[in-house]
This record gives C-alpha cells, structure tokens and sequence, in this order.
C-alpha cells in the first residue's frame, strides 16, 4: 500500500485550532504513508495540483485527505484524484474542519484528535479496495408536487425543454396564494393579470399532465427511477365531460354555508364550487361535507341542470401509478393565525391581540382579498364587521416572525414588502386615510424594494412607527392599538378603524409528512432542507429531489419563480443523460459463505435482495443464496449488520474498514 | 490522582445523513465540545453492527455512542428501525453481562440538531469520564498477550 | 374534603372579610382548611424587590413547614401569597445553585411535591357541580366584571394557570351561581398594586381606569381574588369618587362573597360590611331571594 | 414404541422418507440419535426421558435423500426448533415428514434413569408436549416428575450490580476453550462460516482469551436473539458448564416482554428479527 | 457562552435573572404594554438599552426600576422571553447595595417599613407598618382620611402577631441581605 496523506490548513479555519504540520508530520509515520505533506487550501488548484503530482512522483495508490466534511469536497477530491490515475473509491476526507478545528479552541487537544481521525482514515482506506460506479437508466419525466407560482414555473421549463411533467396540486385548482393577491410589489402589477396566462399555458401545455385536487400517496425508488403513487380525489363531477359552464355552481341551494377558502373566510361559497372564476381547471367540485345529498341522499340539482351528465355522486377517489427520473417539491406555505393553540403546541397564539375574536383585525392576506378587485368587496376598501371605510388603519409587521415566545425566531422576509404595499394600496382607495405602520425593521433587500418602502412614506405618508403593538382590543367598534415609537420612546396609542396583521409564513402542515415520504430531511419548522445553504440550495440530500419557493423557507414571487427555474434546471441536468452513474455503495452477497437464511431479504426497503439457487451442473439444486440487485440497492448496509455469518458486505463501508478504523482509534 | 488525569475515549458510530450531518451542522455554527469522541461514519444506524460496539470495548473505549436519524426521518426509510429492534436486545444483553447503560448510549440527531448533537455528545463524556475507565475489558487485554498501547 | 391552609398576613387584616367569607363558604360545602401552624410572612411585593434570595427563602420556609404537616396541597387565597409561593417553588426546583443557598440558610433540605392552589383553583378542585348544588339564591341580576390583576395569570409559564391573556376561570363560576360575568378589556391590567401606599396618585390613576371599563360595560360589580386588587379598587375608590364628582361608584366583592350570596348567607357572615364602597344597595337592589331554577 | 416402528418401517418401504432422523439406545442405555435408512434400522428406534437430543440439528446438515422426504422423530424442543428453521428458510415443510412424540419430560443426564433430580426446568414449563405441525402423533402423555421451580434466578441475577454481573461472567467465560460443542448441539446454529471462523477482519477473537470468549458468547446470545427455542442443548453440551442458558433465557424474556414473540411456534409467523414495528420502544434512545 | 469576563452588575443581572440583556431586539413591545409606562420618564426597553450600552448609573438612578409594580406584562408579552420584570428587581436590589438613592425615596421606605414588620414580628403588622412609613417619609396625613373607618372596621390589628420561629425569621433576612433594611 503506497498512501499519501495531505492535510488543509482551510486558510485559518483548520489551521487556527488544529497545528497541521505536526498533524502532517505525525502522518508521515504511519504504516503504510510514504508521503504526507499540509497545504493552506487543498481544495483550490494548486492545492489539488499538489496531490496530484505526489500521486503520480510517489506512485501512490490511495489518498487521505484531512479537510472540511465530506459532504463538501470529497468528490472534489476524488476527482483530482482519479484525474491523476487512482481509483476515485481510493480516496477517504478525514474532517478535520466541521468536527475538530470549528468546535474545539484548545490547539493541543484539538491536533491530537486530528492525527487520531487522519490514522483512522489511513487505516480505512487500506482497505478501500477499488470500485467502479454504478450506471442506471434514468426516465425522462418529472413530477411537480404544487400548482402554486413555483410549481407552475417549474413545469413550463421542464415541459418546454421537451420533457413530460405531471403537476400535483392538492386544491381543485392551481394558481397557489399568488392567485389570492390584488397587486405585487414592487411594481403594483395586478397579480392575476400576470399569473392567469401562466395557469392556462399549464393548461393546455400538451407535455403537462395536470392532476388537480390530487395528493402524492408514496414515492418508491431512487433518483432517475421513482414509482410514484399519487390520489385523485373524487370531485364528483366528471372531468372528460365537464364543460364548466358553471350552470351547477349557480344552481347549487347550499349557498352560504362553507367559507370560501379563496376569500379567506371573508366570503362564502356553494357547496358545488369552483375556488375562483379564473380557476384552472375550470371544473367544479362538490364539498361533500356540506352537499344536502351527500347529508341526507336529497336535492341532486347539479345532477339535473348538468346537460353533459358530468356529475358523479358515486365517484370514489382513485389511485394513479406514474413512473419518474425527479421530483420537484413546490409545496408552499400556509399563513400563521392568532387564533389560541392548545398549550402542548409548539406555537402560540396571540392573546394580547383578542386570539382573532375581532372581525376588524384581519390578516395579510385577507387584506389582499378585500384590495382585490375580485374579491368579496370588488375592491372597495370595506372593514368585515359594518363594511364602512376604514378612515384609520393600523398595520403591525412580524406577527409570529421573529416572536420566539409564540414559537417562531425567524423573519419571513416578505411581510416588510407587502405591509409597505398594503398601506399604500389602502391611501390609494381612501385618500383622506390615515395609515400607520408598526415595525422593528424594515428589510427591503431588493431590486427597487427600498425605493418602494420609501416611496410609502414619502409619497403616500403612511406614518412608520418602530416598535411592537402589546395589545389590541375593541372598544366602542374602534380597534384600540396599544404601542411605543423606541426611536422617540413615546407611547403611540392609536384608536384605529381596522388593524392587518403581517403574519408569519408557516410550512404546510403536511410538509414533514410529504418529507418523510420522500426521505428528505427537514428543520423544526417543517421546512424542507436544502442540501448546501450555499452552495446547493436548490437540492436535497435525496438525489433527484429539488426545492422550489417557500417549502424550503420563507421566500416572494420572484425569489420562487427563480428557484423554481433552477430546480428545472436541475431536473433537465439529470435527464440530459441516458444513463445515470451512481456510487457503488451497494452490497454484495459472498455466495461460499452464504446459508441463505435471507434475514438480509427481510430487512431491505428496497427489495434489493432475493433468492437465488445455485444448481450444479446437473441442475440439482445445490443450495439458496441471497443476491443483491445493485441496481436497486441504496446501500444503507442494514443486510449488511443483520447477517450473522457476515456472508453479504458493503462495499465502501466494508466490515475490514470499519474494523481498521475502530482498531486505529484504540492504538493511541 | 489517576481519575483526575483520567480522559475517556468515546467511539461514536453515526449515520451519514442525520447525525453526521447534525455534527457538521454544530461545526458550522461553531458549538463547542469536548475532544474525546471520535465518529466512525456509517451510511446508516442499519449498518452498525453490534460486533462493532463489542469491538470499540476490546479496544479500550471507555464508552460507546451509537446515534441516527429520527424514527420516520431514516434517509432509507426502515434502516433505523430494523437498529432500534436490534438495539433493544444488545443493550439489554449487555447490560446483562455487566456492560451497563453507563457505557453504552444511543440517540436520535437529526440533520438539524446541531446543539442536540453537542449537548449529547458532551453528557456522553462527562458520564463516562464520572464513572471512570472501562477497567473491565482493560484488565481482560491485559491478560492477552498482546499489549493494547503500541507505540510506533 | 381538606386542605392546608395559608392564610397571609392580609387575610388576618386588611382583607379579613375575605378569610370570614372564604371559611363561610366552605362551612357550606363542609371542606375544611388545615392552617399551616406558625407561618410567616412570603415577602410578597417588597422582599423581591430588596432581595432575590429572601423573596425565595420566606415562601421556601411556608412551604416547608406545610410538607412537615404532611399536607398534599395548600390554599392561597391571596394572589400576591400565591404567586409568591408558586414563584418560589419554581426556582428552587429548576435553578440548582439558588436551592443550595437557599437550603444553607434554612439549614434544611428543601424537597417539593406541595401542590399550591389559588382561590379559583381550589373551587375548581372542590367541583363546580359541588358548588351548583349549593346555590339558593339567583343571582341573575348580577353582571360581574371578574377582575384577574397581575399575579393569577403572570408569569403563566410557572403558574400555568388558565389563560395568561384572556382567562376565564373566575367567569365559569360566576355564571354557574347564575350571575352575568361581563365581556371586558381590563380583567389582567394592574392597579398599581404594591404603590398602593407610596404612591397613591399612580394607584388611583390606574384602578380608575379599571373601574370605568368595567362600568362602561354596565357591570354591577367588580369580582375580585386578591387584597391588593381589592384594597386599591375599594379603598382607593374613596378618594377617587372624592376627587371627580362625576365618577360613578361600583362596588368591589371577594368571589368568595358572591358565593356566599348565592348560598343565602347572610352579609355580615360575608363581611360585606367591611368595605368602604357599600355593596348594600346594589344588592338589595339586584338580589331577589327567590327558589333558584338553575 | 411400537407404533412409532411400524410408521417409519412403512415410511422408508414405501419411500415416502428417504431417510429417518430418531433415537435409539446403544449398550450402555442411552439414548443416542440415529438415522434410520432400512426397515431394519427402523427396528432400533426408540424414544424415552432420555431422548434428550435435538434432533432437528441434522436437517441442516445431512445431504437430501436420493428420493423421498426427510423423515424425523420429534418432541415439543425438537418441533420449535424444526418450525424456526422453516421461518427462516432453511427447509421447506413439504420437504420433512414429522413423528411427532408426546414427551413426558427429558434427562438432564443421560447416563442416569430419570428422575426428579436428574430433570430439566424446561420440561416442567412445557407447553408443547404434544407437538404441534406434526404428520403423526406417537405415544401418550404420563404425569412426571417435575423439578420445582423454585426461584427466578432471572430476577436474582439481575438484582446484582453491574459490575458484579461483569465479575460473574468473566469467572464463567474464562472456563470457555471454544470448542464450539454449544454451536454444534444448537439446531439454530445452521451458518456455513460461523462469524467466529471470519478472519478478515477477526471479529472475535478465536485464541480462547476471556477477551475473546466475551465476545464469543456474547455475539453467540446475540444472534440467537428472538430465535432461540429454549431447548438447552448448548448448555447440556458444554464440557465446562458454563450456564448457557441464562443468557438465552435473558434474551427470550426480552423477546417476550418487549415484543410478546416467540420463535418456532407458526411457520409463517414474521421472525422477530428482520420485522419492526414503529412502535417499538425506544426509552433508552436519547 | 461568554468569551469576555463579566462586569459585576452584569454578572448580577444574569445571576436574578439567569438572562443577558443582548437577548432584547429593542421591539418595545414591554414599553408598550407597560401600565405604568405613562409616569415614567424612561421606558423600560430603554433601561435594557442602556445595560447593553453599558450605561449603568442611568439605568440604575432612574426611577423607572421604583415605578415598576412587577404586574409582569412585559414579562409574559416579551417576544425574546426576556424576564424584563425580573430584571428590574435585580436593579433594585443593585441600587439598594450601591446605595444609590432613588429619586423618589417613599417606594424605598415603604418595602423597608414593610420589610422590617416582617423582620419584627414574622408577619406583616400593617398598622405598624404605615406607623412606621409615614414616620420615615414625614407624609403623616396622608391617607387620615381612611385611616379612622380602617381602624374602626378592625381591618388593621391594633397588636402585632409575633410567630414562634421568629429568630428563624430573623436569621433569613440576616442572611439573605448585605445591607440591613433600617
């Protein structure tokens, strides 16, 4: 074995606490190292350069590089290395940054651990042993789980590069909270004006199967090769022949029953409805929680008004298979209420402002809904309970955001923006309004969104005051908001006509459910990680599953669109190649050894193992064995730790490496 | 004196995407710890098998952290599943043969627990360093003739 | 049923009608109070402020004792006493470096497990239905504004009592008795409390503002289950009424009082004369004796 | 055991076994397996209290019969041992024909005549005296015997401390010279390299050091975990007495306790092993 | 964790409170709730503001920390869990072993007053007690208009309570504060 071994210096954050030339210097000893040498950043090119000249002077067969985790640059390095004529499955990242030099201060202590971690890899990689990828089949077609601004995105890139996309939405239609919203900041363009053409071409894009009012159930396989298995609800009305005249949704006796959904509760809807007249698709569905005949077997008038026959009671929801090489999860948030939250929750509600029991206390987007032209005031800036002008408005920044004590300590970034925009719309409709703002900062990071802000102030002299609203209650119908301006550090009480909470931006409910489907990992809040905050924050650490908009954190319209494009990006990446190569860390079946006892078939989650016999050549069975299917195996190694005779081992965390490295650790 | 000098040496077997993840998470976020845990990093608690963790003892570890992703949270679905039944055995068949729950220590640490990862770690080795070294399987080395310190 | 008892140093003086009504009504739903024998003083709203460490060690002594005579639980019907006591407890059990202290200076080790109940959390401990079916008289004319103050619902993460922001346990047994608790905005706003006596503008600004919401919203009294409460909404109220001629006057009960009422006590038992804003009238006004159908 | 003679004599006339696993008693009165191949043969079986052996070790490691199935003699310890080997594959049921025997209780030692002394805890807690799965069922059931249980040396042992615990084994594992006669007696023991023979890398260590022997029968407990019949043989076995069984019985509790499971009962009962439930327990996870 | 080592009132605050003033974002939300926010001259988010500035003797001599009753809605309505209540006590008590006078003296006098009851006696002796406050601050009317119906309605012992385990008592307070509450 000829190994050399190179530790980083990762310019001062190794170097700081870990002494690495003694760390190189201790290395050099090691059995089986004939070169060693420290470097102040490997991962650069000359650094690179250096191992790859040593591999080819000191014929080096294997390489250990002491450096920041893998999960940064172990292909970096494989790759230098391969380049210079090693087997790239040579090459083992001891991480001497993320978990020695970073969280230790004493240099002492913190190098004596380095050279331990780098012999643990030394003796590792002896046992590597060369390997060659694995190559799989990838199917060119993607699946898109939310029919918001991101998902709708997402899918005319992937379906006009030429590639079959079927888009998942759980609602009757698609269009997401963007569809909900009157103007967008910072250029005041009517949000439906702009997305309504975008749901069409969705639509009648012929590369696009669109599955609305549908849910992904599970999702087996692996990158270039899911089996995804997704709900079709039952709509009660037949899709193929539905025309969506409407005639139903007018017909429908049980008006006022059911809030609607897309005005926020600030409207109602039938219980044959479609969610809003731009709907796409345009088809009605009957909410059969409230429909008198779903209740009690009466009435039937959509039946009867329905020319097509389209209408379905019996209809059940129906399970569809689909085949895909990458998912794209655009799933969005959901807005955070004030409402009280039973107290083993991990939010709260917000008592000091009434727990949502006033009607003049409404939230973000319910204002856009009465700003918004369609809806439930057609524009005119009315207040819920007496539907009179609103002559003084309060508007309160970071409800929930940034309130630890309520269970939230992060910003939702867009609350600045559409708060500024808020206020503006309402001195637009109600000029002789008095608008006032309550904020703690004001984050406009943007192109021409600090211009907005201030255009707010200045132009339309919405008053800004800095400091947060401890109480809110309702006095003689006014809204009495109790603050302080910190920057005068007066006491600001404002009897106010309305007040519009900025809430925070939530994860969906549902979201660490999907994840958990789809094996993808997720923070406290239920929003789905990214793998790299930097460097690759459109993937997860899921291969073939990428991130669009705000299931991955709080994020506006264009930030979404933009990721959502570049999770395309990602996906046509993939399908750019017929074949996918993937690493070959799978397991392998020692046929001598093996009893065929198949606890290994028992405990693998990808039917990776089955049952092979081995005849002689008289095709008298001689015995049963079990044999890994590597190109389904995942390479977890549970076969691997459950088989009691060691007859079945994964490569690249073989038994003999595993050993070497607990060996090496005890030799000090 | 020997117990104040007296530093345990913690073998930590950690899963690729949670816990080792959750351990780069704390390094980035600068969380400090103490030094005497070294991680063997395995795809999977699935992987870990216990001839491992009676291997770390023969070696001189004085205490074994075994650690993965959340039930439900298994980058492979099942994998911590099929460990925690095998755990439920192990540890309680060591416990038996005197290997107590003073050693041997498991725990959950997703990709996003830094903190946990370092609150864990640090109570590991303060208990263990409380409880002293493992003279137990010390003394059975010392028997075998083979010495357990070489130095080179 | 039993339960220890510490009364206070208010509750043998200045709120002394509250301890006649209190024992009065348990009389009637035959519960008995065990006082914790030779108790002292918990500090309440001054060792806090001149010392952490004695606002923790007298409430420590209290409760001590309590444990000695075996008791499960102990009755605080003085708010400031109990969220002393509850406050107390809390430190010791979760901040170890303060119980060393403080058991140095006990010369004891301090164990907990006495569970400490608030008025209304003995009420509910006794049963609503208990206390239905003692009711004689109606009281539907009533409408009472239950008056929380500071120290029954904050700091809610160690009393965890009711609803920090908009509590309602006191409304609960209000309306069983068949009185109208009313919808107010100033049920958890303070009245100014221990200024009571060091500076008596801040209180009667602040009880003022009390006493008008809860007038503006017609109630006919205000219910109450603390002294300081009591005394700045009662006793200041003299001076308040004194200083703005058009200040209406609203009178201040104990909720044990008002039960007492609905259990056909008589006003003296209650104590009722004890207050300086004579709820007399309002009664007889408001207060039929008649077969109850609740 | 007449009866018992007569299927066999019919079983290999008429092919039906190729062979016949069972006992029969050699010179010195004991009884012995024996495989019966002739009706000849099938006149030397025999079963009695001193058919302690289980037979279904053999089915995993004799060759098939040229024709016919597998014949085998066997009581309760024998059928979960048979029944665990189908739930993990090694043989099919189809493949073997089962004389069942009502069993009466076995020796501990098979050089003295039963008796209360020379009895086996297992027998007095049996509750597959007559086997279940089997094709036919031989002999009757007489009261014996029993040895009383008279107390849970589990509980005992488990009330040490650890160290203790620690102290007790390693007097008990020093003894160990690692014949493997506890692996060779075990009818669960069917590996074709048992993990002890693997040198690359040596898990455990094969020189007979307690070191070694920890780890030997601590993995030996391991893999037997939720998979072990109780029958003993491991212990009857062992040339040095160290108490086997404690360990397996430990492990059984657990299985019991924590998963109400035990092995060898159904055939297509899921093993233990190679299931999980979401549910299971996880109090000692941090 | 810090890095740097404490100034003494800092490490103080943190040993009442178990909390570091740098926790605050300055969102006011205490200032705006804060029932006695109209009679004082400094905010309370301000006071936090000028211990992360290290303005001690301004936040110390206001009399903000003397205002504050400790209802505690800062407290329970503070976004960061900041224990702003608690805080101003340890301020209190800072100023009380610094001997910093506070602008108004008659809050002091009335918790020593009270205090010293206590010390007395076991309990509080409220007759006693106001004796003795209007003694020290020399406001010998005030209240006299209710003080006859007080006295008439025996609300107010006319002898004070003495308990048993009064050295005990006496012990606590000796132990528990530096300076004497006379």
């Amino acid at each position: 074995m000829r190994i050399g071994v190179f530790t980083c210096h990762c310019g001062e954050n190794i170097g700081r606490t870990v002494d690495c030339p003694a760390v190189s210097k201790a290395c050099a000893d090691f059995p089986g190292v004939v070169h060693s040498e420290d470097y102040k950043y490997m991962c650069s090119d000359p650094g690179q350069n250096l191992i790859k000249q040593a591999i080819k002077e000191k014929n080096l067969n294997a390489v250990v590089v002491g450096s920041c985790s893998p999960h940064m640059h172990e292909k970096t390095f494989r790759k230098a290395c391969s380049d210079a004529g090693i087997n790239p499955f040579q090459v083992e990242i001891a991480n001497l940054r993320e978990h020695c030099s970073w969280i230790h201060d004493d240099v002492p202590s913190a190098t004596l651990k380095a050279i331990d971690m780098m012999r643990m890899m030394v003796e590792k990689v002896k046992f590597n042993g060369p390997l060659t990828p694995i190559r799989v089949p990838v199917t060119k077609r993607a699946l898109v789980i939310g029919g918001g601004i991101s998902g709708i995105q997402a899918s005319l890139d992937i379906a006009n590069a030429g590639y079959e996309v079927i888009l998942v939405e759980k609602e009757p239609s698609i269009g997401g909270h963007m569809s909900q919203l009157s103007e967008t900041f910072p250029t005041l363009d009517c949000s439906q004006c702009i997305l309504t053409p975008r749901m069409v071409e969705v639509y009648q894009h012929s590369k696009i199967k669109l599955m609305s009012y549908s849910e992904v159930e599970n999702v087996e396989g692996f990158i270039g090769n899911f089996s995804v298995t997704i709900r079709k609800k039952a709509r009660s009305v037949k899709d193929e022949l539905c025309t969506g005249c409407g005639l139903c949704v007018q017909k429908c006796p049980i008006k006022k029953v059911a809030l609607s959904e897309f005005d926020e509760g600030l409207a109602t809807r039938p219980a044959m409805y479609v969610p809003f007249p731009q709907a796409v698709p345009n088809i009605p569905v009957i909410d059969r929680t409230i429909c008198t005949y779903f209740k009690n077997g009466k009435c039937q008038m959509c039946k009867k008004v329905c020319g097509r026959e389209a209408i379905d009671f019996e209809q059940q929801d129906e399970l569809v298979k689909e085949e895909v090489g990458s998912i794209i999860i655009a799933t969005g948030y959901k807005l955070y209420t004030i409402d009280k939250k039973p107290d083993d929750s991990p939010i709260h509600g917000y008592g000091e402002y009434g727990y949502g029991k006033y009607k003049d206390v409404v939230s973000g987007l319910q204002f856009e809904r009465i700003a918004s032209a369609s809806g439930p005031t057609s524009g005119e800036m009315l207040r819920p309970s007496d539907k009179k002008v609103p002559k003084k408005i309060v508007f309160i920044q970071c409800v929930g955001s940034r309130d630890e004590a309520k269970g939230f300590s992060y910003c939702s970034k867009i609350c600045c923006m559409y708060t500024a925009k808020h206020a503006m719309l309402y001195k637009h409709k109600v000029h002789d309004g008095e608008a006032y703002v309550f904020y703690m900062d004001i984050r406009a990071g943007g192109k021409m969104y600090e211009e907005f802000v201030r255009r707010a102030i200045e132009e339309d002299g919405v008053k800004y005051i800095r400091g947060r609203v401890s109480r809110i209650y309702q006095d003689d119908g006014k809204i009495i908001v109790k603050g302080e301006d910190t920057i005068a550090g007066v006491k600001v009480e404002i009897d106010a006509d309305m007040a519009v909470l900025a809430t925070a931006m939530m994860a969906q409910t549902e979201a660490p459910k999907l994840a958990q489907t789809l094996g993808v990992p997720y923070d406290k809040y239920g929003f789905i990680n990214e793998v790299h905050p930097k460097l690759r924050p459109v993937e997860t650490s899921s291969g073939g599953i990428f991130l669009a908009g705000a299931c991955n954190s709080p994020r506006d319209i264009p930030d979404s669109v933009a990721m959502a494009s570049a999770a395309a990006a990602k996906a046509l990446v993939l399908f750019g190649s017929d074949m996918l190569e993937r690493e070959p860390v799978v397991a392998k079946v020692n046929e001598a050894t093996c009893a065929g006892c198949l606890y290994c078939k028992k405990v693998c989650a990808y039917n990776a193992v089955e049952a092979k016999e081995i005849k002689d050549r008289n095709g008298n069975l001689i015995k049963v064995v079990a044999y890994v299917n590597s190109g389904l195996c995942q390479g977890c190694g549970t076969c691997n730790a459950t088989c009691p005779s060691k007859s079945v081992e994964l490569l690249g965390f073989k038994d003999d490496q595993i050993y070497a490295q607990i060996n090496a650790f005890a030799e000090v | 004196m020997e117990e104040e000098k007296f530093e345990p040496k913690i073998t930590a077997f950690v899963c690729n995407w949670c816990t080792y993840t959750g351990a780069d998470l704390a390094g980035t976020s600068r969380l400090k710890q103490q030094t005497n845990a070294r991680l063997i990093r395995v795809p999977c608690t699935g992987r870990i098998d216990p001839v491992f963790i009676i291997k770390a003892f023969e070696k001189g570890a004085d205490g074994v952290l075994v650690s993965g992703c959340h039930p439900g949270d298994c980058h492979y679905n099942t994998g911590n599943f099929h460990a925690r039944r095998r755990w439920i055995f192990f540890k309680q068949l060591l416990d038996f043969v005197g290997i107590d729950s003073t050693r041997l220590y498991f725990s959950w640490v997703s990709a996003s627990e830094g903190k946990k990862w370092v609150d864990v770690v640090n109570n590991v080795i303060n208990s263990v360093r409380a409880k002293g070294p493992f003279l137990g399987y010390k003394n059975l080395n010392k028997e075998t003739e083979l010495p357990l310190v070489n130095k080179n | 049923m039993n339960f220890g008892y510490y009364p206070g140093c208010s509750l043998q003086g200045t709120a002394k009608e509250f301890d006649l009504s209190l024992k009065e009504v348990l009389k009637v739903l035959d519960v008995n109070l065990n006082e914790i024998n030779d108790w002292c003083c918990c500090g309440a709203s001054s060792a806090h402020v001149m010392s952490h460490i004695l606002s923790v060690a007298l409430p420590a002594r209290n409760l001590l004792l309590a444990k000695h005579r075996g008791m499960q639980n102990v009755v605080a019907p003085c708010a400031a006493c109990y969220n002393r006591l509850k406050v107390s407890q809390h430190e010791l059990k979760f901040d170890e470096k303060m119980r060393m202290k403080v058991e140095e200076i006990l010369e004891e080790k301090i164990s907990n497990g006495v569970e400490i109940l608030n008025l209304i959390g003995l009420f509910q401990k006794i049963g609503l239905g208990k206390i239905k079916t003692a009711i004689k008289i109606n009281l539907k004319e009533i409408k009472a504004a239950c008056y929380y103050g500071c120290l029954l619902v904050r700091p809610h993460d160690i009393l965890k009592f009711d609803d920090p922001e908009n509590p309602s346990s006191m409304e609960e047994i209000v309306s069983i008795i068949g009185a109208k608790p009313i919808e107010w905005n100033y049920k958890i706003e303070c009245c100014g409390a221990s200024h009571s006596i060091d500076n008596t503008e801040i209180v009667e600004q602040l009880s003022k503002n009390i006493l008008n919401d809860a007038i503006k919203h017609d109630a006919n009294v205000i219910v109450v289950a603390c002294p300081m409460c009591h005394s700045n909404l009662d006793m200041r109220q003299k001076n308040i009424l004194k200083k703005y001629p058009q200040q209406k006057a609203i009178p201040i009960l104990y909720l044990t009082q008002l039960l007492g009422l609905s259990m056909g006590l008589n006003y003296k038992d209650l104590g009722l004369h004890l207050h300086y804003i004579n709820p007399v009238p309002m009664l007889e006004e408001k207060v039929k004796v008649e077969e109850v159908t609740i | 055991m007449k009866q018992l003679i007569e299927i066999s004599k019919e079983l290999l006339e008429s092919r039906k076994a190729g062979y016949i696993i069972g006992y029969t008693e050699d010179k010195f009165h004991r009884t012995k397996p024996f495989i019966a191949h002739t009706t000849n043969d099938a006149e030397k079986l025999t079963f009695n209290q001193k058919a302690v052996h289980n037979l279904a070790v053999y089915l995993t490691r004799l060759p098939k019969p040229k024709e016919g199935k597998i014949g085998i003699v066997a009581k309760g310890c024998d059928i979960k041992a048979i029944i665990g080997l189908i739930q993990e594959n090694q043989i099919k049921r189809d493949d073997i024909i089962i004389i069942g025997m009502n069993c009466n209780g076995v020796v501990k030692d098979i050089n003295i005549d039963y008796n209360k002394e020379n009895s086996q805890m297992k027998c007095s807690i049996c509750e597959l005296r007559t086997p279940k799965h089997a094709n036919y069922i031989v002999g009757a059931l007489e009261d014996f015997a029993k040895s009383e249980l008279t107390k849970n040396i589990l509980a005992e042992f488990e009330a040490l401390s650890a160290e203790e615990r620690w102290k007790f084994w390693e007097k008990e594992f020093e003894k160990c010279i690692k014949c493997y006669a506890c692996r060779q007696a075990c009818p669960l023991c069917y590996c074709e390299q048992c993990i002890v023979e693997k040198s690359m890398p040596q898990w455990i260590d094969s020189s007979p050091t307690t070191k070694g022997n920890f780890a030997w029968n601590i993995i030996r407990a391991f893999h037997l975990s939720g998979r072990c019949i109780g029958c003993n043989e491991c212990e009857r076995a062992c040339p040095v007495n160290i108490p086997l069984s404690l360990l397996n019985r430990k492990m059984g509790m657990v299985a019991m306790k924590e998963f109400n499971y035990r092995h060898g009962i159904e055939p297509d009962q899921p093993t233990l092993i190679g299931n999980y439930n979401t549910s299971d327990k996880e109090d000692f996870i941090m | 964790m810090h890095h740097t080592t404490l100034n003494p009132i800092v490490q103080k605050i943190i040993d009442v409170t178990s909390q570091d003033t740098s926790l605050c974002y300055q969102c006011g939300k205490c200032s705006a709730g804060c029932p006695l926010r109209d009679f004082m001259e400094i905010p309370p988010n301000r006071i936090v503001r000028y211990l992360q500035l290290g303005l001690y003797d301004l936040a110390l001599t206001s009399s903000t920390i003397w205002l504050c009753a400790g209802c505690q809605t800062c407290s329970s309505r503070c976004p960061k869990n900041f224990e702003i209540a608690k805080l101003m006590d340890a301020l209190r008590e800072i100023s009380v072993e610094e001997g910093i006078q506070p602008k108004d003296k008659k809050v002091l006098k009335f918790h020593n007053a009270f205090l010293k009851q206590i010390k007395k006696y076991g309990r509080s002796f409220e007759l006693g007690m106001v004796g003795d406050y209007k003694l020290s601050t020399g406001n010998l009317f005030q209240d006299l208009g209710l003080a006859p119906e007080t006295l008439m309605k025996r609300k107010m012992g006319f002898r004070p309570h003495k308990i048993v385990g009064i050295e005990k008592i006496q012990k606590i307070f000796d132990k528990s504060m530096k300076r004497d509450t006379k």
